[in-house]
């Protein structure tokens, strides 16, 4: 019987469990896939409906986490192994190599201004721009430690060479991790769909179409543009945003359910745009308004009265372009006039579903748990559990188990921080 | 000449007011930058002394600003800061400054737009009133 | 079938009033009074005779485009062709084009005692066979050739230039002298009871020739033999459309092209594309023609837009419209548009030739341009 | 006190363009460097990201500073996280100093660079004259009472209690009502289960009544909570007479309650006109008479003027009660009048599809010409303009059920004064933060959870309960908690034992023993109104002095302080 935990998934939810557990005294493990803690919540520009900045609220919360005396921190590394039960988990970990000495990095970033390779999509801006072989993963990421694309790299050795530190190793292997838990709790968060499937809307085919994350990273100050709204085509400020919602979501062709999140999204970003340009002209086009959460309907019937963001109930049967402005055409059932429609707007945003992360499958089958029909993972008692996995000692909680907001997937970490701590006291009693 | 700019002193508890003043921001609701805030704990810290030292010094306009009768973080303080600021008024006004240049205002932590209209109002007020007899402004 | 029925056997109570069928509907873009939404809403709400008596159940070209992109999967194609069949029995039908001769001809085929002479178009050069593993199915294509030879499309071309190709690669096919017309079109317009008749009367015959294999070069026939006939009829052979049949034998180095320098657009039929998601193998055979160079439309693929009408009913000044914008859309690409559907060809050609005169764009059928690729085109 | 040399060290923050965007950064730092006592200044793209923090405790290191000046966003979010680095480099956390210029600057001047730049340059001008003159603290710790109070027995409160109750804990469980169960109890079964509401909720009270960690007191009111976090003392009123206990944190859980539509679409004028809780009722009793007409009525009362809030769960109760009908009666035609379905997630969106599949007909309206509830003859006639079909509708019907929204109810107003923690516009209770703080109260040691935070469905209150469990049960684990050293402190010399102050302390924190004052410094909150009563100036709040206040008024209006 140990009382050490394991968190997997080093996003806002990832981040609370871990700092309530260590609050508690408890030792915990937090293992990221990605090379720095923050997920999603990092890339998001503002959050609503305060507009508070997103990694200005979060940003103390990732050190908090990394910096705390309880809190281990392994981030680039994966679960690929557990056995034994509640209260008695062996859980190995592969720490992936990032080909830097993590304790000897500075961040100070010579090495990425001396690489000369610099073509990559850069994946935490949503490709938006491009960064180099050897990265550090975002401005503000949590540790701020540069790692190497060892994929592309033609080891020219520059970086090598200009790191005072020494702290560059190419030749780092993986490496092996078990640790002994007593219980482990998931937050691995989620992914934005692909919506290329969707034809009749454009996206790869129009530069101008763009999804809900990759507008965020362009609105964002420390984004590709600065906070600057350019457009892809033509790298000029749109003056009408139309922003389209459930695409890939409440869509059965793609994923059924309903993602929570987005009404409330695109609200926020449209408020964004118009608060950046105030002539901007804004459009939502939207099946059934979701605005469920605490203030939410009054942020939306602020959107509406003060930042005169025009909400059309439809959803659009497609999206065609304009050859010589490369403006994005919209066609449509106006639902409320009962008249086809066609709405020319400078940039067109897919509110895509979001969708269980990927690689759930895999860890669901190392965690020896189960998943439910739209691959989030499965609830024991969804009523009076409803943080409980289907196997005792694994909680679940955030995105990776059912769509949700930032407040509901912290309550949800929190709330499993909790579980973990009563299931690791009856087990020991 | 220049337009008369009115330096304006505002108080703020750091649970009500002071939030307030922040949500004014996150919400970027616009106000003339005409005001310093002084932080501190509870509106019943304000002394006074604070006010009419602020007046000395120079400001046109003062504002003391907390919890609304009953979120008091500290039960009831703000009733001391209620009495206190009745008679300070009255000094004021004997003094001849001018009642008006002294505001006090309850604040909550969700009211940003209140605390952004208090600014413009007190702002828009003063200029008309012109300098506090004790500005420097005014002393040259 | 009442309509509750018809709401539960498309599932047409999952409809959310989303609007996404009305905002891609081709039909919908140019006629505002029709609606795919709306059509679906008032048979959730128990319109029943308003809908019915709409004439926009008629309109409809049950092209797929909206019941592809329907998030809540409402098979309206389906609602359609069930809705006509019940405003059919309550007396109500579309407007008939070309003054019913079509559909008359149709139902006369639905006589057992007919005996067609329908093979006036196999000339000497062509070789046919009575018996054989594999039999070209023709379709309507000499009713077409008489019918619409006075806007120069010469329907029986396709019949010709097929039979060649399958001839040049060795193959000898059965063509029926009697074959009926596939019922397709009364199919969608609700006339059950020819319909079946028709399918039986068409499998007897094909079994008769012991074909193993049946090649279409109309689509229509083919969707018709291949998810509708199943319903009242078994049958045992393959099913297989020309540039599937085609696209293998590319594969198998059976044919040779020779060079054609043309730049070429390609309509995708509904019923080819759509209906059966057959949208690489006419491609893949375009261009694998030396020379050719083949541009798509704005619109294609998934999400081609159909010729403008179907089932020869309801052809109005809505369905010139969204023919004309096709044109466009093909001019823009190419000055030669390939169909490979007949009907295809006889619409955009008919919307060629109308008043307000558009860019000249060439229309060629696919397999009438294979043919003349491998070097049997100047030999009807 | 003996003070050497004050070495200030500035960090101003660009904050990406949220300050940089409208503040002439540069200038500002320029302009820090030439005040006095400064001795080093510089800006940050971030200063809260890793490497402005790695630059503050290298100047810490490399310029010897003894203060500390940070402008940039909110200390209510970020002096924490400054504060420790302070204290990671060797520097006293109460000689860090706070300057806000985004929230009360950058953010609220965003047109006029000029003015926010000339203000940010006064402010951080205050922040040094403030700096200047702050003294280094040692903070207190406070041993924590190892229980906590859980306010409202319905299932929030049962799971909150329980859950502490199994780490060790214990839990005092305050219910004014007879039995535990709450809301839950009046209700019929319960989606995506179908369990029966009351049946599926024995279990949990059973083990809170039998849990030998936990005691019960139900048909209690509280009177009274005096204390802090870590030392609650509660009195309660059971039968007339008092009860005394402590406790180390407290939990609110104490629901909510259905709106009356009063006025509403014939409600209280027509007997078949009811809410959902009264169908519920009439479900759970068998007493619903067979109906073969349904019409029910969404955001009764809601998303409007007397409520401006969506109720979050009203479409899915409906859904769920049409459902049921249903299912008693499968030719009931059955309408739901909406105003937008709130089926987020993946089981309501599920559970919608299924009710439409089940022959459930919704009917879109708008809130401008909402629908009208008549009698016609025998029957309920409802007529309403179906907004996306464009026609009026006439719906003749033999019940009419109005989905109205959950609101607070008196009981929570009054622990709201009770407790001094707030309400929100909505008047439920109002947390510390809504993204990142959503069950903590701004006062430590007090959480909240279940629909006193607003409209939740079960195993969302759930879920919120485990997470108050979670923040209430920290400072219990640990069993102390430390007090920033903002308490007051007297100088008994300057003290001539007036006792104005004994009376303005709010927790009773002073007294006069013997014509001198005492101070008991665990119960002083810091809020200073004691020291502004002080007519000597014997009387002083530690990091809230008065001559930092006053330094910070003066550097208002001197450009340079000597």
């Amino acid at each position: 019987m140990v009382d050490d935990v394991l968190v997997i998934g080093g996003g806002v939810a990832g981040i609370q469990a871990s700092i309530d557990l260590a609050g508690r005294g408890l030792k915990v493990y937090l293992v990221e896939r990605f090379p720095s803690i923050g997920g999603k919540m990092a890339q998001l520009d503002k959050t609503f409906p305060t507009g508070d900045c997103s990694i200005c609220i979060l940003a103390p919360k990732m050190m908090e986490c990394f910096s705390h005396e309880n809190i281990d921190v392994l981030t680039h590394a994966e679960v690929k192994g557990v056995s034994g039960n509640a209260g008695d988990f062996r859980v190995k970990i592969l720490k992936k190599p990032r080909y830097v000495d993590e304790e000897k990095c500075t961040g100070c970033g010579d090495c990425v201004s001396a690489c000369p390779y610099i073509n990559l999509p850069d994946e935490f801006d949503m490709a938006l721009r491009s960064r180099g072989n050897i990265f550090i993963p975002f401005l503000q990421a949590v540790p701020r430690v540069v790692m190497v694309d060892r994929e592309h790299c033609v080891k020219c050795g520059n970086c090598q060479v200009i790191c005072d530190a020494g702290a560059i190793d190419l030749y780092q292997k993986p490496e092996e991790i078990e640790i002994h838990v007593g219980a482990i709790i998931v937050a691995c968060g989620f992914d934005s769909f692909d919506p290329s499937g969707i034809k009749e809307y454009g996206y790869g085919r129009y530069k101008n179409v763009i999804t809900a994350l990759e507008y965020e990273r362009l609105v964002c100050a420390s984004g590709p543009t600065g906070g600057h709204l350019d457009r892809p085509s033509d790298k000029k400020t749109p003056n009408s945003i139309a922003f389209i919602q459930c695409v890939g979501s409440r869509d059965v062709n793609h994923n059924p359910y309903c993602s929570s999140v987005c009404c409330m999204h695109a609200t926020k970003e449209a408020i964004l745009a118009k608060e950046h340009y105030p002539s901007m002209e804004n459009y939502i086009f939207y099946t059934d308004m979701r605005a469920f959460g605490k203030g939410f309907q009054e942020y939306v019937d602020r959107a509406k009265n003060e930042y005169e963001v025009r909400y059309i109930r439809s959803k659009p049967g497609e999206i065609t372009e304009d050859k010589e402005t490369k403006n994005p055409v919209i066609w449509y059932d106006d639902t409320v006039t009962r008249q086809v429609k066609r709405l020319e707007v400078g940039l067109v945003v897919l509110c895509t579903a979001l969708v269980p992360s990927k690689g759930i499958k895999e860890l669901a089958d190392v965690l020896g748990v189960e998943l439910d029909k739209n691959r989030f993972f499965k609830i024991a008692d969804p009523l009076y559990a409803p943080l409980d996995s289907s196997r005792e000692g694994i909680l679940v909680c955030g995105y990776c188990q059912g769509p949700k907001d930032i407040p509901e997937a912290v309550t949800q970490a929190k709330g499993a921080a909790a579980r973990a701590a009563e299931v690791l006291a009856c087990l020991g009693a | 000449m220049k337009e008369f700019d009115p330096k304006i002193v505002a108080f703020c508890c750091n649970w009500c007011s002071y939030a307030g003043a922040d949500l004014a921001g996150v919400s970027r609701m616009q106000y003339p930058p005409n005001v310093r805030i002084i932080k501190v704990m509870c509106s019943g810290r304000i002394d006074p002394l604070f006010v009419l030292m602020s007046f000395l010094e120079g400001a046109d306009a003062v504002l003391v600003t907390g919890c609304h009768i009953g979120d008091c973080h500290y039960i009831d303080a703000n009733h001391k800061t209620k009495n206190r600021f009745e008679f300070l008024k009255e000094m004021i006004a004997e003094l001849g400054i001018g009642e008006e240049r002294l505001r006090l205002e309850w604040i909550s932590a969700t009211e940003g737009e209140k605390f952004a209209d208090m600014v413009k109002e007190t702002v828009e007020k003063i200029k008309k009133m012109g300098p506090s007899p004790l500005s420097p402004k005014v002393m040259q | 079938m009442s309509l509750e029925n018809i709401v539960n056997e498309t599932k047409a109570y999952y409809c959310l009033e989303c609007g996404k069928c009305t905002g891609s509907c081709p039909i919908s873009r140019v006629n505002k009074g029709y609606s795919p939404r709306l059509t679906v809403e008032k048979a959730l709400l128990g319109f029943d005779k308003e809908l019915l008596a709409d004439g926009g159940i008629w309109s409809c070209m049950t092209c797929n485009l909206c019941k592809d992109r329907c998030p809540s999967n409402v098979d309206y194609t389906k609602f359609i062709r069930y809705a006509r069949a019940e405003a059919l029995k309550t007396g109500y039908t579309g407007n008939c084009t070309h003054g019913g001769v079509l559909s008359s001809l149709m139902r006369i085929m639905g006589n057992p005692n007919l005996k067609q002479d329908r093979l006036g178009w196999v000339s000497d050069n062509l070789k046919i066979s009575e018996k054989g593993d594999i039999l070209y199915f023709t379709g309507c294509l000499p009713y077409f050739e008489t019918l619409f030879k006075d806007i120069g499309v010469n329907s029986l071309d396709i019949a010709r230039s097929t039979v060649k190709i399958l001839n040049r690669i060795g193959i000898k096919p059965v063509v029926m002298p009697d074959e009926r017309c596939c019922g397709h079109d009364l199919f969608w317009t609700g006339d059950l009871e020819n319909f079946e008749k028709i399918a039986k009367l068409n499998v007897g015959l094909i079994r008769g020739t012991g074909a193993k294999k049946v090649i279409f070069s109309c689509p229509e026939c083919y969707r018709t033999f291949k998810q509708d006939y199943s319903e009242y009829v078994d049958m045992d052979f393959e099913l297989v459309h020309i540039s599937e049949f085609l696209a293998e034998k590319i594969d198998e180095g059976k044919i040779d092209f020779g060079s054609l320098e043309e730049d070429v657009t390609y309509q995708d039929p509904c019923r080819l594309g759509r209906h059966l998601g057959v949208y690489d193998p006419p491609r893949k055979v375009i261009s694998s023609i030396q020379g050719i160079g083949l541009i798509e439309m704005e619109h294609s693929r998934e999400r081609s837009i159909c010729c403008g009408t179907s089932t020869w009913t309801n052809c109005d000044r809505f369905s010139e419209q969204i023919q004309k914008e096709r044109l466009k859309e093909a001019k823009a690409a190419a000055d030669t548009l390939i169909t490979a559907c007949p009907k295809c060809q006889i619409h955009l050609s008919c919307a060629m030739k109308s008043k307000t005169p558009i860019d000249e764009v060439k229309i060629k059928d696919f397999s009438v341009l294979v043919a003349s690729a491998m070097g049997l085109g100047d030999d009807p | 006190m003996e003070e050497k040399e004050i070495r200030i060290g500035v960090f101003i923050c660009h904050c990406g363009t949220n300050i940089g965007g409208s503040v002439d950064v540069p200038a500002v730092v320029e302009y820090a460097k030439h005040l006095p006592n400064v001795v080093h200044a510089e800006r940050n793209l971030y200063t809260c990201a890793d490497d402005g923090l790695t630059a503050i405790k290298n100047a810490i290191k490399q310029h010897k500073l003894n203060r500390v000046i940070v402008a940039s966003c909110t200390p209510r979010t970020h002096e924490p996280l400054f504060r420790s680095t302070c204290e990671e480099a060797g520097l006293n956390k109460y000689l860090f100093e706070f300057v806000n210029i985004r929230e009360h600057c950058s953010w609220v001047h965003m047109k006029d660079t000029e003015g926010a730049t000339e203000k940010t340059k006064e402010l951080v001008r205050m922040g040094v004259a403030r700096a200047t003159l702050l003294e280094p603290q040692e903070e207190m710790k406070i041993d924590v009472e190892q229980s906590a109070m859980v306010i409202g027995g319905g299932i929030a409160g049962i799971t909150a209690a329980k859950t502490l109750a199994n780490q060790g804990f214990d839990v005092y469980l305050v219910e004014k009502e007879a039995v535990l169960g709450g809301m839950l109890r009046n209700l019929y079964r319960l989606f995506p289960t179908g369990e029966d509401s009351l049946d599926s909720l024995q279990p949990s009270i059973a083990a809170v009544e039998g849990h030998e960690k936990i005691k019960v007191f139900s048909s209690c009111e509280l009177k009274e909570v005096k204390g802090y976090i870590g030392n609650f003392d509660v009195t309660l009123l059971r039968e007339g007479k008092e009860v005394n206990f402590k406790v180390g944190t407290i939990i609110v859980a104490t629901g909510a309650m259905e709106f009356e539509p009063k006025g509403h679409y014939g409600y209280g004028k027509y007997d078949h006109v009811i809410t959902q809780m009264q169908l519920e009722k009439l479900l759970k009793d068998g007493q619903l008479k067979k109906s073969d007409s349904v019409v029910m009525i969404q955001c009764v009362g809601a998303k409007g003027e007397e409520v401006s809030y969506c109720s979050r769960i009203c479409c899915m109760v409906a859904i769920k009660n049409a459902m049921l009908i249903k299912e008693i009666n499968p030719d009931a035609d059955i309408h739901i009048l909406h105003n937008d379905i709130q089926a987020y997630g993946a089981e309501y969106e599920e559970l919608y599809n299924k009710a439409r599949e089940m022959g459930i007909r919704f009917i879109k309206y708008t809130p401008e010409s909402p629908p009208c509830v008549t009698m016609d003859g025998e029957k309920l006639k409802v007529e309403v303009y179906n907004e996306l079909f464009g026609e009026q509708f006439m719906l003749g019907t033999d019940l009419v059920v109005l989905s109205t929204p959950l609101v607070q109810h008196q009981g929570g107003v009054e622990i709201s004064k009770l407790l001094r923690v707030p309400l929100g516009k909505d008047k439920f209770f109002f947390e510390a933060h809504v993204k990142l703080r959503p069950v903590d109260f701004a006062t430590d040691g007090i959480f909240l959870c279940g629909t006193a935070h607003g409209p939740a469905e079960v195993a969302e209150s759930v879920s919120q309960a485990l997470a108050a469990a979670s923040g209430a049960g920290i400072p219990l684990s640990r069993g102390f908690v430390q007090i920033e050293a903002i308490s007051v402190k007297v100088d008994l010399e300057a003290c001539i034992g007036c006792g104005f102050c004994v009376e303005m302390c709010p927790y009773q924190a002073l007294d006069m023993v013997d014509g001198k004052l005492e101070i008991i410094e665990a119960l002083c909150k810091g809020c200073g109104t004691c020291v502004a009563t002080c007519p000597t100036g014997a009387l002083e709040q530690r990091h809230y002095q008065n001559n930092q206040i006053i330094s910070q008024i003066k550097s208002i209006f001197h450009p340079v302080i000597e």
